[in-house]
């Protein structure tokens, strides 16, 4: 099952990339229906039956590359099947307008690719495969926000690829001095290695802040804007939802299984939180005092990527293990919502600027009435992101909350409170607009009813996750190939 | 040993001025190449380990790391020229800096 | 106790040695393009040539005589038209310059 | 025997290193082409001394695709510079 | 001798990415580039990697260097730009994290081992007798097969940048002189003929797909920089099955594998399949990499200067 994951978006993208017009489409949708079953099936598969592992041609590590495959891979791989899903038919609609005909034919080919090279990080086993893997998905990611070919997306694409390349080498570098140190490639060998020498916190070093780079931790995000706000809206929406994560995804698995108790300080761990803190102020301060529509989401993003690296502090510190995992849980939960009601808002940010032609939210008027379902997915997704009840971000945070009492870490309480508020502030300033009345504006475009509806099932998901946070803690509790407080289960 | 660490000294010398390049540099050729230069840093490293293995062979897994490192590295650098030959074309120079959309003729 | 082979090695290895020396200088020493193309293939195809022979006396069999003598012969190639590029370059150059200031001066 | 080829390897690439101030100096863009040129063909003679030197004959291929490849970068080199741009760099040799 | 070797070597590829990223003019930092690929391929042989050395030899003489020049040439002017003003501030930390990692080297176990010993120990069960072979065909097939993956996404990029759907770069004139032409005709079987011999040699020695689909990538841009329409021939159909084939066989034998219940991506106890995965790699790499090259998008722009400075 986890090999058709990567298997099947390939295929497709090579499909796409041979035929021309409108069997891309078909084939495109295809394959991400396809994906998306194959996704829900391995989910309820690891849910039941726990974590599996392959071993790539036969070899067993360390000489082979191995698949591993737990609960914490399947969640990113559920949030990617469900946006995958509705970005894929999304942009069928998308990209049938007649302005964007001619972006359709690169598109599919390269937005499948991705699918499946993210894919493939989910289940990443080997550190050397991640640094392919990683390559990967920042060739396709900045080829995709190079999408819409205008100056300001040029510049912003090659700035996010340089910086991710130089990640890319940093981690490499990194990848070297762990086989330096210990003559081995897989992560879970490399984790039962318990001198960590100062080769390893060099290691630990280089990788950490290659990737953090990639994910657009607060010092380094200022490629997130421009990148996100001047792609199109399909693929500001993977950019946003699943791109960042999937270099996230990698942190996790490196700091978790990699150097869990060996390598990973106390002190690194405080400076990522505080690094985060001080992303989720920035980037929503930064977002409330944004124009433009797409730039207050993606500023956003910024602020919301801070969230989960409170993880660190949380997890690295010493604590009772069972607020430990709650914070653990608490953190990767953060990022599904997210990624769900990002792709939301995202897609909705497309359709209203699709019917009023402008990205300028002050000329954003009367959509309330003109657009009543995509006001309230935007209403929807913003619930969500703000962390009311009874959405996914409410539970997030909540939960997240309860942990940093517990841990005594006080100052990272302001965290949640303070980006609840400025994240209420800025979704607030878009649906005040969009109930503004102003006679003068009054047509608006139309805007095609899957277009709509897919950008609404993304914000009711971001809700509903919510519902079922009991699966998604024994998922990230018991289903894991590692246990928070050290050591390997199997 | 020593064979090791005069290269291994080499490959972060190497990597620590590629980096520099990188961030000290307006122009993007220029910081391309740099990153091409972090990346020979990068695999020398690897290499300097493949040598200093103690069995007779050299260790042949950094080798392929190696090999795949460089078609990689081709591939990315490939993209980055063409981009920024885009960029130049249409906005006229080889920076990072943002220049507003001229209305195309 | 060295071989004859290996005595006539080293001492056409040293002339191959000798050439890239005498080529090298007059890379640097040349005073002008022209003169400089001189030096690189006169110079440096003898010594590359020389010490092709020097080790094709301690070259254990024919395919690599073959191999060391097609080395030679492509780096012949190369450099020759190499320089006859080159060379042509400098030349339109120098025309069309004289063409932009010709009325002037 | 070894010794002595790799010694004269060394002293290649010491060729190599001297000729670096050409392209250091200049003062055209021809004259860095042709230090690139004697470059590449120093580092082939330099690569045949180390395969025997070191006696892993496979390197010779690597001396092989050197002599082959070399004048591809001074093919682009001509091809782009005669067409687009006609000014030479350095401006104050002239 | 060999450690004064080694020191020369290390000092100047020092000094040279030092210079290459100091100097104020784009063209030497190009030429310096070349030639620090000359001395990394230097650097490989002494470590013992012709692999590398090949590989280094194939992209930095040809390919690297052509696709720079390329870029260069479609700069106007190649005026030296002022460096910033922050040097220091940027030098310091960079010099900081150059003495860290230092310190940290001299750490490494004087008892390393690596992998080593493990791949040749399981070195008969591929039918394979070259170790790094082995390693990229079978250990890491995975690693291969997404590098592939890598080269192709590059061309996708590529063409999504430049909004084109073919690849068909516009043709550089025929060079009016006969030198160029008689170079190609010279050259290009050669080409050729040491890409199949590095093919063949893979087998059992350093050499194999990636070098040789180097040579005859750089064979099929010697063919365009000569303006020889014989690429222009090829239909777009094909240059298409061509570039995907390495990628497609790959994909075929993942899923076949799921096909035989066997493990992922374990293919047949056969050396045609050693040989199927080595030519298609090698055709797609060659013309993925022709693509890269030809694929410039300010080819037009260039030749319309050109038509103006000759007017």
């Amino acid at each position: 099952m986890p090999e058709l994951l990567i298997l099947v978006p390939f295929t497709g993208a090579l499909l796409c990339f041979l035929f021309p017009g409108h069997i891309r489409d078909v084939i495109g949708l295809l394959c991400a229906v396809l994906t998306f079953v194959a996704s829900i099936i391995l989910t309820g598969n690891i849910y039941q039956n726990g974590p599996i592992r392959l071993n790539l041609g036969g070899w067993k590590e360390p000489l082979g590359i191995g698949m591993c495959v737990d609960g914490l891979s399947v969640l990113f791989i559920f949030l990617t099947g469900i946006v995958g899903l509705l970005v894929s038919l999304y942009s069928v609609s998308f990209f049938s307008k007649a302005n964007n005909q001619s972006l359709a034919k690169h598109f599919w080919p390269l937005w499948l690719f991705l699918w499946g090279s993210l894919n493939s990080i989910f289940f990443v086993s080997d550190i050397f495969n991640a640094y392919v893997v990683m390559e990967l998905i920042s060739i396709s990611a900045a080829a995709l926000a190079a999408l819409s070919g205008t100056n300001a997306s040029l510049i912003a694409a090659l700035r996010y690829f340089l910086l991710a390349m130089a990640g890319s080498m940093a981690f490499l570098l990194g990848v070297g001095f762990l086989y330096a140190q210990t003559g081995t490639l897989d992560m879970y060998l490399l984790g039962a290695v318990t001198d960590g020498g100062p080769l390893m916190a060099m290691a630990l070093g280089l990788m950490t802040v290659g990737l953090i780079m990639k994910t657009a931790l607060f010092p380094f995000h200022f490629w997130l804007p421009p990148a996100h706000g001047e792609a199109p809206a399909p693929v500001s929406a993977v950019l946003s939802a699943l791109v960042i994560k999937g270099s996230f995804y990698l942190l996790l698995r490196i700091w978790c299984t990699v150097f869990q108790d060996t390598t990973a300080s106390p002190q690194t761990a405080t400076l990522l939180g505080l690094l985060g803190l001080t992303g989720v102020i920035w980037g929503s301060y930064q977002a409330i005092i944004q124009n433009r529509l797409k730039l207050i989401i993606a500023y956003s993003s910024v602020g919301q990527v801070g969230y989960l690296f409170l993880l660190f502090p949380l997890v690295f510190i010493t604590l009772d293990p069972a607020w430990k995992i709650e914070a653990w849980t608490a953190c990767v939960f953060q990022t599904i919502s997210h990624g769900l009601a990002k792709a939301a808002l995202f897609l909705a940010a497309g359709n209203l600027i699709h019917a009023t032609g402008t990205e300028n939210l002050k000329s954003m008027r009367n959509i309330a009435d003109r657009l009543p379902m995509t006001t309230f997915t935007l209403a929807l997704a913003g619930v969500s992101l703000m962390g009311l009840p009874p959405s996914g971000g409410f539970v997030a945070k909540w939960m997240l909350l309860q942990s940093i009492l517990a841990s005594g870490q006080w100052w990272l309480a302001a965290a949640p409170i303070l980006g609840g508020l400025l994240t209420a502030a800025y979704i607030f300033r878009i649906l005040s607009q969009a109930f503004v009345s102003d006679d003068q504006i009054s047509c608006c475009g139309h805007v095609s009813f899957v277009m709509e509806k897919s950008a609404l099932l993304l914000a009711i998901f971001s809700i509903l996750i919510g519902f079922r946070s009991k699966e998604v803690i024994f998922l990230l509790s018991e289903q894991v190939y590692f246990v928070i407080q050290g050591g390997i289960i199997p | 040993m020593t064979t090791l660490l005069i290269y291994a000294f080499t490959s972060i010398i190497l990597f620590s001025i590629g980096l520099f390049g990188l961030v000290s540099h307006p122009n993007l050729i220029r910081k391309i190449v740099s990153l091409n230069i972090m990346g020979g840093g990068a695999f020398l490293f690897l290499i300097s380990l493949a040598y200093h293995g103690r069995s007779p062979d050299i260790d042949p897994v950094p080798q392929a790391m190696v090999l795949t490192g460089i078609v990689v590295t081709i591939s990315a650098t490939a993209f980055a020229l063409c981009l920024t030959r885009r960029i130049r074309e249409k906005t006229g120079q080889c920076l990072l800096e943002h220049c507003p959309d001229k209305p195309e003729t | 106790m060295m071989s004859i082979y290996e005595i006539l090695s080293i001492l056409f290895c040293l002339i191959g040695g000798f050439f890239f020396l005498a080529g090298t200088l007059g890379l640097i020493r040349f005073p002008d393009t022209y003169c400089r193309l001189h030096a690189l293939t006169k110079a440096d195809n003898l010594g590359l040539g020389f010490i092709v022979i020097g080790l094709i006396f301690v070259s254990g069999s024919v395919p690599e005589v073959i191999k060391l003598s097609l080395i030679w012969f492509l780096a012949l190639v190369g450099s020759s038209s190499a320089c006859y590029f080159i060379g042509n370059h400098i030349h339109l150059l120098s025309k069309v310059r004289e063409n932009r200031n010709g009325p002037d001066i | 025997m070894n010794t002595f080829f790799l010694g004269m390897a060394l002293f290649l690439v010491l060729n190599i290193l001297a000729g670096l101030w050409r392209v250091l100096k200049g003062p055209k863009q021809a004259d860095r082409m042709v230090a690139a040129q004697l470059f590449g063909t120093t580092g082939v003679a330099s690569l045949l001394l180390l395969a025997q030197a070191l006696e892993s004959p496979f390197i010779r291929n690597a001396a092989l695709l050197f002599a082959l490849l070399t004048v591809m970068a001074v093919l682009a080199f001509v091809r782009n510079t005669s067409y687009g741009v006609v000014e030479d760099n350095n401006d104050e040799h002239l | 001798m060999g450690l004064i070797f080694d020191l020369i070597i290390g000092l100047s590829l020092a000094g040279v990415a030092w210079r290459i990223v100091r100097v104020r003019e784009h063209f030497q930092a190009i030429v310096l580039f070349i030639t620090f690929g000359l001395l990394l391929s230097l650097a490989w042989t002494r470590l013992k990697s012709p692999d590398i050395a090949i590989a280094e030899a194939a992209v930095g003489a040809g390919l690297a260097g052509v696709l720079l020049m390329d870029a260069l040439g479609t700069l106007s002017s190649t005026r030296n730009q002022p460096l910033p003003g922050r040097f220091l501030q940027l030098f310091i930390p960079c010099l900081f994290l150059a003495g860290l990692m230092a310190y940290t080297i001299l750490f490494i176990p004087a008892d390393f081992q690596g992998l080593g010993p493990m791949v040749s120990e399981a070195l008969p069960d591929t039918h394979l007798e070259y170790p790094v072979t082995a390693v990229l065909l079978d250990f890491r097939g995975y690693d291969t097969w997404l590098e592939l993956g890598v080269l192709l996404v590059a061309v996708l990029g590529v063409l999504c940048v430049r909004q084109a759907g073919t690849i068909k770069g516009s043709m550089l004139p025929a060079p009016a002189e006969p030198v160029g032409r008689w170079i190609i005709k010279l050259l290009l079987p050669l080409m050729v003929l040491i890409g199949g011999y590095l093919l063949w040699l893979g087998a059992f020695a350093p050499g194999g797909a990636f070098q040789a689909g180097v040579v005859l990538a750089s064979g099929g841009v010697m063919l365009w920089q000569a303006g020889h329409p014989s690429l222009a021939l090829l239909h777009h159909v094909w240059w298409k099955i061509l570039m995907i084939s390495g990628f497609v066989f790959f994909l075929i034998l993942a899923s076949s594998s799921l096909l035989y219940n066997q493990q992922f991506m374990t293919h047949p106890e056969a050396k045609m399949w050693i040989l199927g995965v080595e030519y298609a790699a090698t055709l797609s790499i060659a013309i993925c990499l022709i693509s890269l090259v030809l694929a410039s998008p300010a080819r037009n722009q260039g030749d319309q200067r050109a038509r103006k400075t000759e007017s």
